[in-house]
């Protein structure tokens, strides 16, 4: 059974594959292809979550013992964001027909499977090969909006993530030139003696830029408000939401497995300060909603960093609860973007002929900026007790910039409710296609529906988390679950 | 033979030049594509670094021969690796190429100022809003609304 | 101003990055994983050419990643430039010489090709090598005549199938209760064509896989061109 | 399973929301919410041993939610802030059923958001109250700052602006109070009460200061204290008539209680009094006594400037806010009673008071004091109402408002603190000043031509001004009937308890007989009818039987000094404080403008390239070297 984990990684990519010719021969077979291998990764990966034993196992690719071969490793953590990968790949699914929809769907098949390998892998080299699927794919989808300025906005952002994986595939040539393996759990044995130096803290620097592009790390994350801009509400959602917070936990995974360095988690909470600092400036003078929200993901992603940079258990926790209510709002608020689109001036009045919606957005802006009792707000003390706890002033000066950015996101978000909510309704015409509004607005109440039962069930769901967060920082787990036999003689 | 620290120094320059002259143009060029191709020569610094990685002295190429005793050979690691890394270069400069192809005919320019300010117009056309690069134009709507004038001249005094 | 600083700031961060890596032990690796995987390899995937058994075996799925980054490049280019089918029309064609000379290198070419595909668990080279000539020899008459047109369906056709049958040979080892992607079929006997079991079949679609992506990617690019 | 009497309030305060959220478009919806208020207003008194004793209530309740224990309960504190918030919204309720409600439809107002967003404020306001320990304290807290928006928003335009205003300023006293409870979870590893007490002991000063100062600051913004006030008087003044009566009543003094709550029983005033403000003689208390007594003088004299009456009425209301806190930072038995008292009074004559100034806005369709005149005439009990609670509200006998002010000055003279006394007299001086203001501007001097057929207001309205007017000068009489309640709240938050008597308190430096004072003013009064009645001969003249320099006035002339109100001593004293708190906002909006200027700059201009070099060179720098 856990063997066919393998299959949420390789279904898509046969899917993948499989899906322009069959579409070519039969349109109404094909369109169902996606959705399927998807519902199948999902069944398979909750499948698994009820009734696995909890305990992290890994799964050799090839039949080759790590660290030989590849590996995939499963603890919680893993599996949770695999889960919401393909989920969140359901529920964004380009359904929308037209002569590209091969292409389009197959390049969405690809991102999932690429993410969900993301979540998974557990080899360095092999992550990086994730993860420039994952941008090319990318890449693909944002050009397929097809206007000039999305094209402008792809090559921006491809040759800034091309210069991280420059960086990043050095750091990997460091680390391997130092150490003679690519198996996390193995550079984990070895970290210690080899990777516990300048050379170490170098190549995972340079890991850290070249991945941060991707998950909106100041200041390689210019590309943000652009393509959020011009990409498709649905693809921005699934980028926002979900691809950063992969590239965040590939992040998490290294420092906690491997660079246990002090001056790499300054490094990020220093990032992720200026991270919060920029977005939530920036945001707060922002006229449109989708450049609104581009630079609010900057500040929030800015805010993972920060509980990145804590250092044990309560820090993945703030970690995981920070992404997960950030996935939850985020892909939110983009499909509100969608249904409403455009400048935050045509939202004047809204409230009256669209309730569901505005009411909808109060709903995340609260969550957002972490009103109890919605799960936002315990996302956010587990934050700010763990800041406030530690002793380098740094930290301190971490909560405080998280305090003061709260502050200016809750006057941002409630400038555009309140303008909602104005009386009269202006006679501007609002420009969206009937059809897709309907569906992101249907969207978008599943995720507000899914903030109302975290916010339920937020006990439980703040033990499962903390279960899951010990598990995530057992390094010895890790180490022993991968390389359960000895290893094979080195030299 | 060459005394091994002058040669590593002398590969290890290579490689990290061939970065240093590939950032350097990202950098310094306006024009898109050189942009492209100076990440060409990035990647190809990262390559050559990758595959020093694995490097050996006095080794042959890791293909066995014979069943018996072996030669030294290098490590083969380095080198599947940097057959991928160099397909996916290969793969992201072709999509680079095919997007720049795209810009010049929309906007019959490459210089990246240019093509930048174009986008940032068309965004804000498309969500219709004016742009608010210009420092002239008026502030943003303020979080904290001011009392206006005609409420201060309805209500009197303020603070 | 900025030329300036921007020159500082890369010769910096080289001068930076080298005195760092100036540390490594250059020329005698570690070879952790490296020396154990060249003492078996034979054993556990039957190629003679190690580097071929760390690309279709040990780190089987990175190749597929990698084919699959080709296929994404391929496919968005397709969606990026493939709106608008324009003849070629305005362009010169080919002399005479290198019409003909297109013409007969194309099965020389695709011998080349195939060979080396073939031979990549055996000697250098590989799927990848010999895909690239493959695309060499289908995109040599696109140069000699600019209006022609390679199939792009046939193309398509090719690179789903082969990205399928390498996904397939994988999923085929998971239904056997192997692991995913592991070699079948092997016979350890060295230098021998049909030795590596399912190795060159897994190299012949990623060398028509590759073949078949660059040439569609080079069709597209050469075809937008000339509107540009 | 049985319900404690807390759970039954709670109950009923969300029952009361529920009605209000489905039923609230039907006819009687307001009659309906009403009478729950009153429901639970007879559940608070079933708990009234909690008003003369220090025994806890506790909620069935509980949660633990991610290694917190959230949990409720009630003592006399919360029964004391609870009882004035219930009684507050009743009397607002009611006042608003029937012909008021009705109006406001008519003008276009959403009745239904009206109830539902009032029954929610008085159902977060006592689940705030009811915090058993710092986490709930911090969920009530902002639960009843968003309730509040809803409530000051709600009436668009102008009121919408106002809100926004005071959310921001909520926000930051939030989140201020939020870094305070990190920091304080930090220190006593728990946010239960007991764990705090204990852990305080403990604390530096540094420690205790950054606290004092986030929970001050936090807590302060919500009671307008200087200089977060600037929100309070337009967002008060803008919600619609019975809400700003509520909100006059209660909403502020939410923060009073989180004050005396975590700076006065979990911090003690006796560490806050330890903690010296360096090369100065000050400590942090004499810090917060300023602060208080600058919130009395600014906003009441800001009042004075008013030409609207619920702005008037708004400003007063941060100012009086000074006197409470600055009975409760003086601390001794007095003091503190003084400050609870004022809690009590300021909430009955402030509803009074908006009830009385909605009365006039009905009838009239105006609350700007140049446009009144003259309505006594017309609304004689709304008159009555008001003089009753403007002589609350400037601290004269008989009203209960002279009690309580009695008392602070009385400590403050005891304590030995003649500035702050000095201070607070020049606070009641503007006081008394700008309720003149009040009263003449609307129902003295000429009746204006418009205003002829203007009628008094309706029984549904009129009925809880009444009581209101009733319960100021009952409480006026027998202060001992709120005192009784104060002083078991003065024990549960750790300061000495006043000795009370039913007329007043017994003190060795002072008592105060109410009943004697009240006795010997009518005695005065009565003395004054007598003679008033036995030696002239009286004669009713018409309002408008007037002559100016021996011409006869009519009544489209005005004669009548109304406009521009005490414009010599505004003269005089204007130029000192004008806007120099607008100038501050401005200056910080400003400075956040700037910055998201250069941010978005940063974003939008950016060579992208450049940074990530920059950066990668930065970082690896910093490694190397």
């Amino acid at each position: 059974m856990n063997e066919h984990l393998v299959l949420t990684i390789a279904l898509p990519l046969l899917g993948a594959f499989l899906l322009p010719i069959i579409m070519r021969s039969s349109l109404a077979m094909g369109v169902w292809i996606g959705p399927v291998i998807l519902g199948y990764g999902c069944w398979i990966l909750a499948n698994l979550w009820l009734h696995g034993n909890e305990q992290p196992f890994s799964i050799a690719i090839g039949g080759f013992a790590p660290p030989l071969g590849i590996n995939l490793y499963v603890d919680a953590m893993a599996l949770l964001f695999a889960f919401a990968t393909q989920l969140l790949g359901l529920i964004f699914w380009p359904f929308r027909l037209d002569q590209d929809t091969p292409k389009r769907q197959a390049l969405m098949l690809l991102l999932v499977a690429s993410s969900t390998g993301l979540a998974l892998s557990g080899d360095l080299f092999n992550l990086y090969v994730f993860y420039e699927l994952v941008a090319v794919s990318t890449f693909g989808l944002i050009a397929a909006s097809s206007s000039s300025a999305a094209y402008v906005a792809t090559i921006r952002y491809l040759i800034l993530s091309g210069i991280g994986s420059v960086l990043t595939l050095f750091g990997i040539a460091l680390i391997y030139a130092q150490t003679g393996t690519l198996n996390l759990a193995h550079l984990a044995q070895l970290a210690p003696d080899q990777l516990n130096n300048d050379l170490g803290l170098a190549a995972f620097l340079a890991i850290l830029i070249g991945i941060g592009v991707k998950a909106e790390l100041f200041p390689v994350n210019t590309w943000v408000p652009e393509v959020y801009a011009t990409a498709a509400s649905r693809l921005s959602a699934f980028l926002a939401g979900l691809v950063s917070k992969l590239s965040m936990l590939i992040i998490l995974r290294l420092l906690l497995l491997i660079f246990h360095q002090p001056e790499a988690t300054q490094v990020i909470l220093i990032l992720g300060i200026l991270g919060v600092i920029s977005g939530e400036f920036a945001a707060w003078r922002a006229k449109d909603m989708r450049r609104m929200l581009a630079f609010s993901s900057i500040g929030q992603l800015g805010v993972i960093f920060i509980a990145v940079a804590l250092p044990d258990e309560r820090g993945v926790l703030a970690v995981l609860a920070l992404s997960l209510h950030h996935m939850l709002i985020k892909s939110g608020l983009f499909m509100l973007a969608d249904h409403w689109g455009g400048s935050l001036e045509r939202l004047r009045g809204i409230a009256t002929t669209s309730p569901l919606a505005a009411g909808l957005f109060v709903l995340f802006a609260l969550s957002l900026v972490g009103m109890p009792p919605l799960p936002g707000f315990w996302a956010k003390f587990t934050l700010i007790t763990e800041l406030a706890g530690q002793t380098d002033p740094l930290y301190m000066i971490g909560l405080l910039v998280f305090l003061l950015a709260t502050v200016i996101e809750a006057s941002y978000l409630f400038r555009v409710a309140a303008k909602m909510y104005q009386t009269k309704p202006t006679d501007i015409v609002r420009s969206n296609s009937p059809d897709s509004g309907s569906l992101s607005l249907t969207t978008a109440s599943l995720f507000g529906a899914g903030l109302i039962a975290a916010t339920v069930m937020v006990s439980p769901l703040g033990d499962g988390l903390q279960a899951i967060a010990v598990q995530a920082q057992d390094v010895d787990l890790y180490i022993q679950t991968v390389l359960q036999q000895p290893l094979g003689e080195g030299q | 033979m060459i005394p091994g620290f002058t040669l590593e120094l002398i590969l290890y320059s290579t490689a990290l030049g061939l970065v240093s002259i590939g950032l350097a143009g990202l950098v310094l060029s306006h024009h898109l594509f050189r942009i492209v191709l100076a990440l060409v020569i990035a990647e190809a610094g990262a390559n050559l670094m990758l595959v020093l990685a694995g490097y050996r002295w006095d080794a042959v190429a890791p293909i066995l021969t014979t069943l018996g005793e072996q030669p030294q050979m290098v490590d083969p690691v380095p080198q599947a690796m940097v057959l991928t890394a160099i397909v996916i270069g290969v793969g992201i400069q072709a999509l680079a190429v095919s997007i720049l192809i795209r810009i010049r005919q929309r906007y019959h320019t490459l210089d990246r100022n240019e093509v930048a300010e174009l986008m940032d117009a068309e965004i804000a056309a498309t969500a219709g809003t004016a742009r608010d690069v210009s420092q002239e134009a008026p502030l943003g709507e303020r979080p904290i609304p001011p009392i206006t004038d005609d409420a201060v001249q309805v209500r009197g005094g303020r603070s | 101003m900025r030329n300036l600083t921007g020159l500082l700031f890369a010769g910096g961060l080289g001068f930076m990055l080298l005195s760092i890596a100036i540390n490594l032990d250059f020329g005698t690796p570690t070879m952790l994983i490296g020396g154990a995987i060249q003492s078996n390899a034979l054993q556990k995937t039957g190629a003679t050419n190690i580097v071929t058994s760390v690309v279709l075996g040990y780190r089987g799925i990175d190749t597929l990643g990698e084919l699959s980054i080709l296929f994404a490049a391929a496919a968005s280019a397709g969606l990026i430039l493939g709106r608008r089918h324009t003849t070629a029309g305005t362009q010169t064609a080919g002399g005479f010489v290198l019409r003909h000379g297109g013409s007969m290198l194309f099965p020389l070419l695709m011998t080349i090709g195939f060979y080396i595909i073939f031979h990549g668990h055996l000697s250098p080279g590989g799927g990848f090598q010999g895909g690239v000539i493959l695309a060499a020899a289908f995109f040599l008459p696109l140069l000699a005549r600019p209006g022609a047109q390679l199939h792009h369906g046939t193309l398509s056709l090719i690179e789903g199938l082969a990205g399928a049958s390498f996904v397939l040979i994988g999923l085929i080892a998971l239904q056997q209760g192997k692991a995913f992607l592991q070699p079948m079929l092997i016979q350890d006997t060295l230098g021998v064509l049909l030795s590596a079991g399912t190795l060159p079949l897994l190299y012949l679609a990623v060398g028509l896989k590759v073949g078949a992506e660059l040439a569609s990617l080079l069709s597209h690019l050469a075809q937008t061109e000339s509107d540009a | 399973m049985t319900f404690t009497p807390l759970d039954e309030l709670l109950l009923f305060s969300g029952a009361t929301l529920l009605v209000a959220l489905i039923l609230g478009r039907g006819l009687a919806a307001g009659w309906m919410v009403t009478i729950l208020y009153g429901g639970q207003l007879l559940t608070l008194i079933k708990m009234a041993a909690l008003g003369y004793s220090d025994t806890i209530i506790h909620a069935s309740i509980s949660f633990e939610i991610m290694g917190q224990s959230l949990s409720w309960r009630f003592d006399a504190l919360s029964w004391f802030f609870a009882l004035i918030t219930v009684a507050s919204a009743l009397l607002s309720s009611w006042f608003s059923c029937g012909e008021w409600e009705r109006s406001f439809k008519q003008q276009g107002g959403n009745v239904w958001l009206y109830h539902s967003a009032m029954a929610l404020n008085v159902f977060t306001m006592l689940i705030l109250l009811a915090s058993g320990d710092l986490l709930s304290l911090f969920i009530g807290w902002e639960l009843v700052s968003w309730a509040g928006f809803l409530l000051m928003a709600m009436a668009g335009g102008v009121a919408t602006r106002a809100a926004m205003r005071y959310i921001t300023y909520a926000m930051a006293g939030g989140m201020a109070v939020f870094g305070g409870i990190a920091l304080v979870y930090v220190a006593a590893g728990s946010l239960q009460y007991e764990a705090i007490l204990t852990a305080v002991d403990q604390m530096s000063s540094t420690q205790l200061w950054m606290l004092v100062v986030m929970f001050g600051g936090g807590f302060g913004v919500k009671m307008g204290l200087l200089p977060f006030h600037l929100w309070q008087a337009p967002a008060y003044a803008e919600t619609p008539g019975p809400g700003s009566a509520f909100l006059g009543a209660i909403s502020s003094r939410m923060g009073l209680f989180a004050i005396l709550l975590v700076l006065v029983k979990l911090f003690g005033i006796v560490n806050i009094d330890s903690l010296k403000i360096p090369f100065t003689l000050i400590d942090a208390r004499d810090l917060l006594a300023w602060i208080a007594v600058f919130t009395i003088i600014l906003p009441t004299f800001t009042a004075m400037k008013q030409n609207d009456a619920r702005h008037l009425l708004a400003w007063h209301g941060i100012g009086q806010g000074g006197y409470m806190l600055l009975g409760v930072v003086v601390a001794d038995a007095m003091g503190g009673a003084g400050g609870l008292l004022h809690v009590f009074n300021h909430a009955t004559y402030q509803a009074a008071l908006f009830m009385a100034v909605t009365a006039v806005i009905h009838r009239t369709g105006t609350s700007d004091l140049n446009k009144l005149g003259g309505l006594v005439v017309r609304m004689p009990l709304s008159f009555m109402v008001l003089l009753v609670g403007i002589i609350g509200l400037a601290g004269l006998p008989p009203m209960n408002g002279f009690v309580s002010k009695w008392l602070v000055y009385r400590s403050l003279l005891n304590e030995g603190m003649p500035l702050l006394f000095l201070a607070a007299v020049i606070g009641t001086l503007g006081t008394i000043l700008s309720v003149y203001k009040l009263i003449h501007n609307i129902f003295l001097g000429q009746l204006r031509i418009e205003h002829e057929q203007v009628k008094e207001a309706p029984w549904s309205m009129m009925i809880p001004m009444l009581i209101l007017a009733a319960i100021i000068f009952i409480t006026g009489l027998f202060p001992g009937i709120p005192l009784a309640w104060v002083a078991s709240v003065q024990e549960v938050i750790g300061l000495p308890a006043t000795d009370y008597t039913l007329g007043g308190v017994e003190s060795v430096s002072g008592s105060l007989d109410m009943i004697w004072v009240i006795g010997v003013l009518f005695a005065g009064f009565g003395i004054g009818a007598v003679i008033f009645y036995s030696a002239g001969r009286s004669k009713r003249v018409h309002q408008l039987d007037n002559y100016a320099g021996g011409h006869f006035l009519s009544a489209d002339v005005r004669y009548q000094y109304s406009d521009n109100f005490y414009a010599g001593l505004m003269h005089l004293i204007g130029g000192w404080y004008r806007s120099s708190f607008l100038w501050l906002e401005k200056s910080v909006t400003s400075l956040v403008d700037f910055f998201s200027l250069v941010m978005q700059g940063l974003y939008r201009r950016a060579n992208a390239e450049f940074y990530l070099l920059s950066t990668a060179l930065f970082v690896i720098a910093w490694v190397v070297i």
